[in-house]
């Protein structure tokens, strides 16, 4: 056991046992890598592990847990995620216990069929802008060496995205491990008429990965769920990326990094919007 | 039992890749996958499994049912001509077929689609030599040398490929090429044997089924389990498509130009939509139940009905389930 | 067309009658299949939108095919604006209609609930038109309010050939001289030999479960009760596997559940 | 029968030799530009399609999406002009909006100058016949799109 990995487990237990937290979510252990564990019981605790197959976004369980006190282990892309679900209402800030953890990246999935398992950091974490949650009320530090980020860039415009649309099945995994994906009914599917069949047709996923990007597009905050979840591996996280990019250099803002700076482009009802003057006279 | 030597069997791929005839493994983004190839050379021989089962060319993923004009009438578009050789499948895939053959073939209602593909695409399997870290088809006795539903198996030998004849359709096929194949000796029997034997032991997990135990699943089932794998369950859909035995289909009707058309293709009962009527009633509206439903049809209600599991142990919803719900802890919990 | 068992016949709508405010009684002819079991059901097509099971409600001596649809989803609401010979498809029938050999010689009570009078009307017909092989007939139905009893017109008829009728309304509209009440408040008024009383029971879900309990309460045999139960269908011949509940599919196996059976199926379609 | 609702906007587009099929969504205030065109004897080509909406602002970029996939090689976006209008942001909206589309139609490999927006008064029917030439004359040099077509053939 490493060092951050106690240092979370007393962390989470002493959290459970003061009864500051209902439960804790974060990752245990599972027979080939690691799943997520929600821990209601401090003994529960021994479970949490943390390392570098901690993929998946556990932020996307929080709207399962409204109105209750969660802890949360978040690494730096999870607590974006936090954040950004906090600026949509979706939670409340009150009600979670961020569990920073420093993440030193994690590994690219190996998967079934695949032919070289070579360990090596995912592609989203070598853009990764923050190794700590950018909200967090408890810190466990991490001793792997936290490298700094690349420059950041988009370089999406070389892959051959119509061949990678083109294996989608659309099981929806990148939208249901998406935390920002909280709508209850997709709206892909919501538009009567629907913007594309329930049964996948192949020649309607480009028009899917298209809406479902322009929704992400400056709300993504790049954690790699859905490019991790991906049975057929679309490099998702690099288009999604691409957006953020322009959301960065028309706006200067970069979703998920503070909760200060409202989403450029939103405006809240009676608000003033910029020159707009609405004079009856 | 006969014998082709590995460039032999080259010859046979080959003359089916330029017929068009042939889909075969190929590494392609990253991952092995099959796919109708027209130069044998992309075959990947030392390929682990693809990603996707075989069973897309028997259950595309879309397909046309009917298509109904207002003018016309229905008419019934004959699918393209789908003859092939589906080359290197694993013996688990395989035994997939077989376990999909007696429920969809299942009197008195047969579905013609599935039946169509399934004469039209002969199977040659291919035994496994190095299993994969998630594999369990020793559990269950469809791999890793051979399995049911292949019409040749083929087993990789140095340099040479062991083959058994499993159907008449493929002794058909023998004969087309009947000169590049050879009369397996003693000795090559007893290495197969010893191979067999040798993989067989090598499956490193330590599951042991009873099917009397696990058809009581459905009635013992433990809450506390699967709702805790409920609550870790996103609903995407992926343990269903990726499983070479999910047969369940939604069909959807389309307007096409002038006409309309009814599609069917795959769908999960895990999603929330699957069992909701219209008037919004849901008979297995909890995660948990959908869950359950899943594994109890697989593990307990196909073995009752079909004397075969609706579990092939080929691993794929094991190792592509994002949050690591493991089918293999409830066989060793009930089996 | 021939052996693929997912192509619909076209047929034409030939009547269409508002039976209450949400639901339409559709005729069509003709009839695709020779003969069908009352309780069996069929797979209409409203081409363009999509497919879906609807109990036969016509009896099996009609010439023609007849169903009572209630405006629900994208399908129902097609057919609820379609008009005269207007073309849809028809399959079927599929599943296992009412017990009608273990009827033989039996009274026979009938138990509905709003729109669930569908399936049990052809059995109603078939009944009377073979009144010799059966004993007494008694219907209980209830249904919300006075206008959205089905079949309303054809109730006296069906007292006049011998149905011992019993009707309840949850809510009373003037002019309503009848019972007030949930249906099982009526069961108790059909007098029969509860012992050796074939039951036969459709409608909502919750309807069923407290029906099902009432019965056993009042005395009718357990091995004598049955009930149509609802689920959601895609192909209708037991592939598609959006009815497998338990070791049932509700289209092969259903829709007519055995009490016994009812009690074998997981939660949720279970009305237990 | 019937016939049920139209279910695409890819039905409206009619199919023949290869002229491009440029779909516009017009607001209220540029549409009467739009239909100025037509009294005052404007010529503007045959295969623009205009779809009256509301407001620049409301047309949701996935229907752009949607209408680029059913089969128009171009969809164009007339807005009044940010500088005449009494509310500013919608047209700003639709501007950043077409923005972002484009940005991401050139990652995944479509020409941006697929996707134009056009600032038109309602007065201007003459500029919008002019403009619109001209963008018939440029979506005609970069050819068919065929979206559908090339997600069916890449494999």
């Amino acid at each position: 056991m490493s060092k951050p990995e106690e240092e979370l487990r007393t962390l989470a237990k002493s959290l459970l046992e003061k009864g500051v937290v209902e439960t804790v979510i974060g990752y245990e252990a599972s027979e080939s890598s690691v799943r997520p564990c929600f821990a209601s019981n401090p003994s529960e605790t021994e479970r949490l592990v943390w390392n570098r197959e901690c993929r998946l976004n556990l932020a996307r369980y929080l709207r399962g847990f409204k109105n209750k006190r969660v802890g949360i282990v978040a690494k730096g892309c999870d607590g974006r995620a936090i954040v950004e679900l906090i600026k949509e209402n979706q939670v409340d800030r009150k009600d979670i216990v961020v569990i920073a953890v420093e993440c030193s990246g994690v590994y690219k999935p190996v998967k079934y069929g695949y032919p070289s398992p070579e360990r090596r950091l995912t592609e989203y974490c070598e853009r990764c802008l923050t190794r700590v949650s950018p909200i967090k009320d408890y810190l466990v530090k991490s001793d792997g060496n936290v490298s700094e980020r690349n420059p950041p860039g988009g370089d999406g415009g070389h892959l051959d995205w119509m061949s990678l649309f083109k294996k989608c099945l659309r099981c929806m995994a990148c939208v249901k491990s998406c935390p920002l994906c909280y709508c209850t009914e997709c709206s892909i599917e919501g538009f009567k008429p629907a913007l594309i069949h329930r049964i996948n047709a192949p020649e309607e996923l480009l028009t899917f990965h298209l809406v479902r990007a322009l929704h992400m597009a400056g709300r993504c905050v790049e954690c790699g769920a859905c490019e991790s979840s991906c049975p057929v591996e679309i490099p998702l996280t690099t288009l999604y990326h691409e957006l953020n990019e322009w959301f960065r250099e028309n706006y200067d803002y970069v979703p998920g990094m503070s909760l200060e700076p409202p989403p450029p482009l939103v405006f809240k009802e009676g608000e003033k919007l910029g020159e707009y003057a609405f004079n009856k006279k | 039992m006969l014998s082709i030597k590995s460039e032999n069997l080259r010859i046979i791929l080959e003359d089916l890749a330029s017929k068009n005839a042939l889909i075969a493994p190929v590494e392609r983004n990253g991952y092995f996958e099959f796919s109708r190839l027209r130069k044998a050379e992309e075959i990947r021989l030392d390929y682990t499994n693809a990603r996707i089962p075989p069973k897309r060319f028997f259950l595309p993923e879309r397909q046309l049912v009917f298509k109904y004009d207002p003018k016309k009438g229905v008419t019934e578009e004959p699918e393209d001509d789908f003859k092939a050789v589906l080359f290197g499948v694993r013996p688990c895939d395989a035994s997939a077929l077989s376990v999909l053959d007696s429920i969809l073939l299942k009197p008195p209602y047969r579905d013609p689609f599935y039946e169509n593909r399934r004469k039209s695409i002969i199977v040659i399997s291919l035994s496994c030599t190095k299993p994969l870290e998630e594999c369990f088809c020793n559990v269950f006795e469809t791999g890793p040398v051979r399995g049911f539903g292949e019409d040749l198996t083929l087993t990789p030998m140095d340099k040479i490929f062991a083959v058994e004849v499993r159907t008449p359709r493929g002794l058909a096929l023998v004969e087309e090429f009947r000169k590049l194949f050879a009369e397996a000796d003693g000795r090559l029997l007893e290495e197969h044997e010893n191979l067999t034997r040798r993989l067989v032991g090598e499956m490193n997990n330590k599951i042991r089924v009873d099917k009397e135990k696990l058809v009581r699943l459905e009635k013992e089932a433990d809450e506390a389990f699967f709702q805790g794998n409920a609550q870790r369950c996103i609903e995407c859909s992926i343990c269903s498509f990726t499983c070479p035995l999910c047969y369940c289909f939604e069909s959807e009707d389309c307007l096409e130009k002038n006409s309309y058309a009814r599609f069917r293709g795959w769908d999960t009962c895990i999603s929330p939509s699957f069992t909701r009527m219209a008037s919004g009633l849901d008979p297995r509206a909890s995660k948990a139940d959908r869950l359950l439903h899943r594994f109890c049809h697989k593990l307990s209600r196909i073995p009752l009905a079909f004397n075969a599991y609706g579990c092939i142990g080929c691993g794929r919803c094991v190792s592509l389930c994002p949050v690591g719900i493991d089918i293999r802890e409830v066989l060793r919990k009930w089996g | 067309m021939g052996l693929n068992p997912y192509v619909p016949t076209p047929v034409r709508i030939i009547r269409v009658k508002d039976e209450t405010l949400d639901t339409k009684t559709i005729t069509v002819a003709p009839r695709p299949f020779q003969d069908f079991t009352p309780g069996q059901f069929a797979m209409v097509t409203f081409y363009g939108v999509g497919e879906a099971p609807f109990s036969i409600c016509s009896p099996p001596s009609d010439a023609n095919l007849q169903f009572s649809i209630r405006k629900m989803g994208s399908v129902t609401s097609a057919i609820h604006e379609a008009s005269e010979g207007d073309e849809i498809g028809v399959r079927g029938p599929y599943g296992r209609g009412w017990p009608l050999k273990e009827m033989e010689g039996k009274s026979i009570l009938l138990v509905g609930g709003g729109i669930g009078l569908a399936p049990l009307r052809p059995l109603v017909l078939h009944l009377l038109e073979n009144k010799n092989n059966y004993g007494e007939i008694a219907v209980c139905y209830g249904a919300r309010s006075p206008s959205l009893l089905m079949y309303r017109d054809e109730f006296e008829e069906w007292i006049r050939r011998g149905v011992d009728l019993h009707l309840t309304v949850d809510v009373g509209e003037e002019g309503w001289k009848g019972n007030v009440g949930v249906v099982t408040t009526i069961l108790d008024k059909p007098k029969l030999n509860r012992a050796d009383t074939i039951v036969c029971t459709c409608g909502p879900p919750v309807m069923i479960r407290f029906v099902l309990k009432k019965l056993v309460e009042l005395g009718y045999s357990k091995e004598n009760i049955y009930a149509s139960l609802e689920s959601k269908m895609r192909c209708g011949v037991g592939k598609c596997g959006h009815c497998h509940f338990g070791s049932k599919h509700v289209c092969l196996d259903g829709p007519v559940f055995k009490y016994s059976e009812m009690l074998e199926l997981p939660r949720g379609i279970s009305p237990f | 029968m019937k016939n049920w609702p139209r279910r695409y906007l890819g039905c409206l587009v009619i199919n023949m030799t290869w002229k491009p099929k440029i779909i516009a969504f017009t607001c209220w205030c540029s549409s009467s530009g739009v239909d100025q065109a037509g009294f005052e004897g404007f010529k503007y080509p045959p295969n623009v399609l205009t779809i009256r909406v509301p407001c620049s602002a409301v047309v949701n970029p996935s229907l752009v999406v949607k209408a680029l996939e059913e089969g128009a090689d171009a969809v164009l976006l007339t807005a009044c002009k940010p500088t005449e209008l009494r509310r500013i942001a919608p047209s700003r909206i639709t501007e950043a909006r077409v923005s972002l589309l484009r940005r991401l139609l050139k990652t995944v490999g479509v020409e941006e100058e697929r996707v134009r927006i056009l600032w038109i008064s309602s007065n201007e029917g003459g500029v919008f016949s002019r403009e619109v030439s001209k963008i018939v004359s440029e979506v005609e040099k970069l050819g068919p799109l065929n979206l559908r077509r090339r997600m069916l053939e890449q494999t």
